[in-house]
């Protein structure tokens, strides 16, 4: 299917009482966008609205000061039902230069509104963003409700008491941006004063000067005479299950997720892995992280990461590596290794745009074939992944559980996306959470390495210290009965058809599959896995609202696939798949179900807009009221 | 548990599967001296671990009756930082070929030794690729007629003592595998090494690269071409220990001179010096004998000493799940 | 389905004259068992029978004399009618020991021939072939016809004249055999006596001594008393194309085929490899004509051997790399960045018993996953398939076409069965061979690496060394109208079209997929791809000779595929598709075309038996009857 | 076709695009020298090719408009022989960092300048993953404290140009970013050799490890804490070249002395002798200045020569298809 964009309700910011709302700080590297957007976040969530943010870094470290490539971005959509995407386009663009303003307006929606700091649209900085006249003068912002003010002189004045440096009294001018806009959705500022006490606990006159920043910019909203149509915005609180929330990224959700299943399974982790975009965070978060039964080791290479991994479970730990996609190419051998000498290993692979190098910085879902088939060999291994960031945990954890029950690799599936962007999470319980406590093989009686469990078909983990264990294992094929070297051919098919059967039979130690929206049958069914999750569900819930027969179907198991899959899939006349690559899930539903489903596919870079799928579910639907449906 | 270790001979370090490499292979003779020499090394068996990567000498921990690990080709050493890892209190045993350890090794043998991973490492090498039929190995010298150099081989052979001892290696040791006491000798000094020892066996394989050591193994001749170091005596060989090695401090090149008259200028081997490590592990060639013994050794901290007490401070925390998860900016909602 | 077996007519050597005989000569690996097939194999050929045969060494490099796992054998399988696979079972054997015996009586036919050296069959080579009493005498062969010599006495005695050491002379036992078996399928000894000549011209005394024992073994045949049944057999000659013909393995094949391709497209060609079983035969091969346009370099591993190809490709020869299953894991990354920087490359992949290092001296089709989908990202490239050892040559001069056409990687999927198993190929004029002459792109009038053909979609291909080219290429994505980096999200899916549609495109230049054998519609189609061709073309013609209407369907390019495959398909009631892996072409068959075929699926390490497909054919149909059928 | 070259300028060789590297980062000025020496090496343009893996410095590539190709991490040595064997008539430069270079390149690197192949290497060591943002890497000293590194590294360090010598490496270097004069210099000659070129050029990450090589960089302090060696010459630094390195040729280790009264016991840099190279390679820390210019460099026949004459010799003989098609055992079919 061809990929078009419905226009979404564009009513926002017309009246004063709005359901939800996409705002984007957008400015230079060293404009501090990312510290504004994380307070108004914190001051979001407090105020009781569900919420939904992505960072956007630029693909360079540093660029040159006001750079196009240079521009870091924060977004969040909030508002006062349940939010799960960062927000198709812009309904409030916070643009601190011409390069943030050129680089995001395209996004902004018709009539959206911009607020500029007019004090850097310099002669220097318009070149930059290569315009060829000043956007704020020359008319061709006229479809936008646009609030220039210089931001420069206003901050200078805010902070002149305080005795600091031009350049640091100018560093402030976020905070001025963040008060206004504060200001302008009525959030309160106690959070963020906090914050920045603690933070330049040290520097009080820096504290004191950006909470003057902070209050001014804020009084500025109160008291100037401002354009027409911008005044105070209410967003109603959404209604949210009580509990202690905290805000959360996919990385962090993960790195907890994998630190709570190395607590339930009682077992200690090896963190193995080589630095890459946008895994490396994962890394960084575990190495922090060495007070529970974590160690983090970075290898020489992605290989040598995975081999690390390997050699601890072997050992007794539970080896886990993580990578991006041409990392995650490499270890396809050592993946290898760990599926023939049944041992756990925890792949994480934060999947990001390719192929080759591809877009480090962007996100995809294109690693979906190499996880399932990219080894040499029949070598069939568990592929699970998160549909959102706080799903990070969860899966995270049962990675832990798959792996160290069925002694096998199991791959899990992130992303750029999912990696970055952060939602308030409900902090369970630790004593809620799931047990599954790994015990290793101690008996020396007739101790061979493979004995196997006949429920699992899993192996023995039996681990090198442990008196009368000793063995021989590799990756040569070796005997059923005995777990040694054999070339016998009616072994070899008994052992391939025994790691076939041992995945498979994963299908009846998951949920079944659930329909998360709408009902279990009926006209059209979109089914997604991954980080499409969020649009697809907006998409869904609108189409339903709209009266649509339309159900919405996330898949976490990839392999193997719950049971009822396909019977599900087989009760509504139509199935589309949205993905993040030219179609690579949908192969499997074709092959496994023999279901003519669609795809939806979108390769950019970026994850789906809530409007391309309501637009393929409009056309889908289309075509089915033509044709005439099961149902 | 562990009360006083049963006596435990060669028979029990033995498994029970069939020896299955070429007649007359000097692999054979190297599992014979490391199973013989096990007893005496007092780490209890269950915790002495073997990993390797591919080819013939690869798959030696399949006879060891030990835990065992034959991975994939060329990353044992990094498979064995993860065992070592994982648990410290393990015996960790890198065995590994010419092609496996350097070739497409090379790189994790590089980062192990600097990193000085506590592992035994043990490369067999034979100058060729044995397993998959006698190709010529980043070991061979030039000139190696094989399957894929039909016309003879032009890349210049690494000297894996000097690759070693350039990437920073703590104990760099050479033997040869039918030198059954020099062999025992020089790997009971490794494994007593902390950090990481990388041991040199000159291997014969029969089949593909017969002859190649001849000069250093010959009984006939070897005294000439080979030389024992051993730290603080003298650098002497010959079949009446007539000849020796002395430094020209000046030129800073090694000679051969007779060792009558000469006592004085004969060097004295000192282990724990670099510079002169390094001129003894490239000797050899037409004019030089082959220097076997350790090389260089280096007291320096172990990677896993150093790992295991950064984690230990960081342990020192009381870590609860709890608090992590509830950690930062959080909020109630009633 | 389920793997049974079909027991083919074993009327074999019941008559005088026989349709087709399969010998097997089986002995330690210094017995000389190749040499002896060899020859035997071109008095064979010389006769007229048409042939296949296939070498089967130890997995162990030299194994102490008397091993079981020491037998090296020799298996051909000659005819009057075309032969297509090594046999299935084995009518003649001979066994030079007790563990040349023990290891191949399984695959004897019931009454088959044994020929075996009673002085072999000392009390230490039965223990160590694990014998308890000599079979010779205990009767347990009593269900075969055994003729039973005392070679080692004979030799002696044949070759006492020329003064050889006793080492020396049991070393012609096997010229001696050879001469008692070509006496007994009346082959010609004279181009053996004419080899022995040239392999020993320095040496006269072998030579005669070993020409001796191969009249000495003629002779016996034809004046001792022999048992009841065993007599000289007739083979009636097959009726072959004129022309001349050869012997050649797959591996020889495939290395004359590249060298052809580089002579057709007017290129060097680099060929970087690094050694693994079964693919390193290949290197040798090529480091031994160097004295075409073909350079070697033997690298440091898989990932410097596929750069080093890529390398080369970029500089303007074409580069082409070659392994098996674990080293073509390690090649992922770098052949992703021919994809991403749209290079040519080809790679072979002699592909393996999996996973890990699984079985490396056994054949499999198992990585069929990894060819199609073994890299991150969206990055498809052709994969094409050789079906028998003569087939190589043509596939390999189709993979330089492809290639280089179309600035892509190729995938060329061979197996250990193929490349060592050899048949009579008919050589082929040189200039009846297609040419598909490349050009180095070199106008620098608005030059762009990314100026692309319409028709192919490949961009240009222009060689440092070219004034006026200089350009720089690269992983990261590319625009498509400038060639440099570019993160622009419509154009990462601008190129990701682009890459797939080229690969697609290739759909256009490839022939339409043919019926190899049948109708083409009917009942059933037995759809192969790879070395299963010559086990389902056998049970193929059995079946239709019987009555039924089965057509056997094979596939050399399995992506793209070809346009029509899916209607051809469609023509036909039921599909099955053999492999010799769990099922993985299959997958691509049903999710493109939706159609319900059925696997049959071996994964032992070594082919299809004919008989194995046959009754699948069988049941198959008898399935079909039942419920009937479409037609 | 190639008549007399035009006159080049650094322009010429400056391609489109623009250079985004962070704003005073050393490899600008490593960009720049490189640009302007280009014309005076008289290869023509159109045979310099640039093959880069990835990582901050592997970007330089895209900056020079001659023929260039940026690659994947670690794999620009294996990719640059193959584009070397492909034509030998082309300049081929590599250019990498120490993270490309040194942790997952480690290997291809080892084995180029073990083969010798034709190739100049640009090794631009900033001790830091730049391009990651900022993890520790092989080259990093212990103690860095850096996102994977919290509480600062333990892995011990690699000396690249350490690496490079026991590699077998037969030029050997090491420069400084800024010094465009020095490194003009030492890239020249690397470019006259004969085989595998290696230099380091210590560059500074003013994000990530701004400030490391300070010491050797800082006018006002550099001249104690570097020397410049030169073949021939003796190795005096200081600001008024007033001190000197000697060796205690006893101790067969290095030491600072006045130059003065000592005049003789100075050495003198000899690129040719390996072991001095060596001592050299391995000086700095807090009592040595580090060496650059020049370390080692060593006439050995190349790989591409003798890769060259083998071809040449093949090809003598009159290859013909059909022959080959035709050749061994035969028969006809009438
Ligand atoms: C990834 C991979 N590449 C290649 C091989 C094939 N291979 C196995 S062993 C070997 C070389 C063995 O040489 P060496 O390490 O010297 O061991 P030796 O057999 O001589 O003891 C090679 C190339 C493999 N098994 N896996
Ligand atoms: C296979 C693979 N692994 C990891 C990465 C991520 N990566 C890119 S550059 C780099 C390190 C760069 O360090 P260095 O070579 O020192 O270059 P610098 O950025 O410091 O110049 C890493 C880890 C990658 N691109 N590909
Ligand atoms: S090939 Fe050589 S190294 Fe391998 S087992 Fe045989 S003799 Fe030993
Ligand atoms: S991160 Fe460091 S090395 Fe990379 S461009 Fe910036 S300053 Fe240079
Ligand atoms: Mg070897
Ligand atoms: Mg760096």
């Amino acid at each position: 299917m061809e990929l078009a964009e419905e226009k979404l309700d564009e009513h926002h910011l017309d009246e004063k009482e709005v359901i939800d709302v996409v705002v984007r700080f957008a400015g230079d590297s060293g404009d501090g966008m990312q510290l504004t957007g994380t307070n108004f976040t914190q001051a979001t969530a407090l105020y009781g609205n569900d919420l939904s943010t992505f960072p956007d870094f630029p693909a360079e470290i540093r660029a040159p000061v006001g750079a196009t490539f240079g521009v870091s971005a924060f977004q969040i959509y909030f508002g006062a039902e349940d939010v799960t995407t960062a927000g198709d386009a812009i309904d409030v663009l916070v643009a601190m230069n011409p390069a943030a303003l050129v680089t995001n307006l395209g996004n902004l929606i018709d009539g959206g509104l911009i607020i500029v700091d007019s004090g850097a649209f310099t002669a220097k900085n318009l070149a930059k963003a290569k315009y060829e006249s000043n956007p704020l003068e020359d008319g061709s912002l006229d479809g936008y409700r646009v609030f220039s003010i210089d931001i420069h002189k206003q901050v200078l004045a805010a902070v002149e008491s305080f005795g600091l440096s031009h350049k640091d009294a100018l560093r402030c001018k976020n905070m001025w941006t963040l008060g206004l806009v504060m200001w302008l959705f009525d959030r309160d500022r106690s959070t963020t004063i906090d914050n920045l006490k603690t933070k330049f606990a040290n520097k009080p006159e820096i504290a004191n000067s950006n909470i003057a920043a902070l209050n001014a910019g804020h009084a500025y909203g109160e008291t100037a005479e401002l354009p027409a149509g911008i005044h105070v915005y209410k967003v109603p609180k959404a209604k949210v299950a009580p509990g202690t929330y905290r805000n959360i990224t996919g990385t962090q959700a993960l790195a907890w997720g994998l630190i709570a299943g190395s607590e339930m399974a009682d077992i200690d982790l090896l963190f193995a892995s080589y630095p890459i975009t946008p895994a490396s965070n994962l890394l960084h978060e575990l190495a922090n992280r060495k007070e529970f039964r974590v160690n983090t080791f970075q290898a020489e290479d992605e290989i040598a990461a995975v081999c690390a991994a390997v050699g601890a479970s072997f050992a007794g730990s539970l080896g886990i590596t993580s990578s991006a996609g041409p990392g995650i190419a490499l270890k396809a051998e050592g993946i290898a290794l760990a599926a023939a000498s049944e041992l756990p290993l925890v792949v994480v692979n934060t999947q990001r745009g390719g192929p080759s190098t591809g877009l480090p910085t962007k996100t995809e879902q294109s690693d979906f074939n190499m996880a399932l088939f990219g080894r040499h060999g029949d070598t069939p291994i568990p592929v699970i992944a998160a549909s959102t960031s706080i799903d990070c945990f969860d899966v995270a954890m049962e990675a832990v559980r798959l792996s160290t029950k069925y002694m096998t690799p199991v791959m899990l599936l992130s992303d750029g996306y999912l990696a970055n962007a952060a939602e308030p999470w409900k902090i369970p319980a630790v004593d809620s959470l799931p047990t599954f406590s790994v015990t290793h093989y101690d008996d020396p009686t007739d101790f061979k390495p493979s004995i196997r469990s006949e429920e699992t078909l899993a192996r023995v983990w039996a681990k090198p210290g442990t008196p009368g264990m000793e063995h021989r294992i590799g990756g040569i094929e070796r005997s059923y009965d005995t777990g040694d070297i054999s070339y016998d051919p009616a072994n070899h098919q008994k052992m391939t058809d025994l790691r076939k059967a041992k995945v498979d039979g994963i299908a009846n130690d998951i949920p079944l599959q659930e329909v998360c929206y709408g009902n279990n049958s009926g006209k059209l069914a979109v089914v997604g896995w991954g980080s499409t999750f969020g649009a697809i569900h907006q998409a869904v819930k609108r189409a339903v609202s709209e009266g649509l027969d339309v159900s919405h179907i996330q898949v976490r198991y990839l392999a193997p696939m719950p049971r009822n899959l396909g019977e599900l899939l087989s009760n509504f006349d139509a199935v589309i798949i949205p993905e993040m690559n030219t179609g690579q899930f949908i192969r499997m539903i074709r092959s496994e179900f023999l279901i003519d489903a669609d795809g939806i596919n979108k390769v950019a870079g970026q994850p789906f807009k809530i409007g391309e799928i309501l637009a393929a579910i409009h056309e889908k639907y289309n075509e089915l009221g033509d044709r005439g449906g099961k149902s | 548990m562990n009360q006083a270790l049963p006596t435990l001979t060669l028979k029990d370090f033995a498994s029970d599967q069939e020896v299955r490499w070429c007649p007359g292979c000097g692999d054979y003779a190297i599992l014979k001296t490391i199973q013989k020499l096990m007893p005496d090394l007092e780490t209890p068996k269950e915790n002495q671990v073997f990993v390797s990567g591919i080819g013939c000498s690869s798959r030696f921990p399949y006879y060891m009756n030990t835990f065992g690990f034959h991975t994939i080709h060329g990353r044992a050493p990094a498979i064995a930082t993860g065992v070592k890892l994982a648990n410290p209190e393990l015996d960790v045993w890198v065995i590994t070929g010419d092609g496996d350890g350097f070739s497409i090794g090379g790189n994790h043998m590089m980062h192990v030794l600097r990193r000085n991973v506590n592992l035994q490492i043990l490369l067999f090498n034979n100058e060729i690729y044995g397993l998959t039929k006698g190709q010529y190995s980043p070991t061979s010298q030039v000139g190696t007629r094989s399957p894929s150099s039909p016309t003879g081989s032009i890349d210049s052979p690494l000297s894996p003592c000097q690759v070693a001892m350039g990437s920073g290696g703590t104990f760099i040791a050479r033997s040869i595998d039918t030198e059954a006491k020099h062999l025992t000798s020089v790997v009971k000094r490794g494994h007593a090494h902390d950090g990481a020892a990388f041991i040199e066996i000159l291997q014969n394989c029969p089949i593909y690269n017969d002859g190649i050591f001849e000069q250093v193994k010959d009984k006939k001749i070897a005294a000439d071409f080979r030389v024992e170091v051993e730290h603080g005596e003298p650098i002497i060989f010959g079949k009446e220990k007539e000849k020796g090695i002395a430094l020209n401090r000046e030129k800073l090149e090694l000679e051969v001179i007779a060792v009558a008259g000469n006592e004085d200028s004969i060097l004295i081997h000192n282990e724990t010096n670099k510079i002169q490590a390094q001129m003894l592990a490239a000797m050899g060639g037409e004019d030089f004998p082959v220097a076997v013994g350790v090389l260089y050794q280096e007291e320096k901290s172990s990677f896993v000493s150093d790992t295991q007490s950064q984690l230990q401070q960081a342990r020192d925390k009381q870590a609860s799940l709890e608090a992590l998860l509830n950690s930062g900016h959080t909020w109630n909602v009633d």
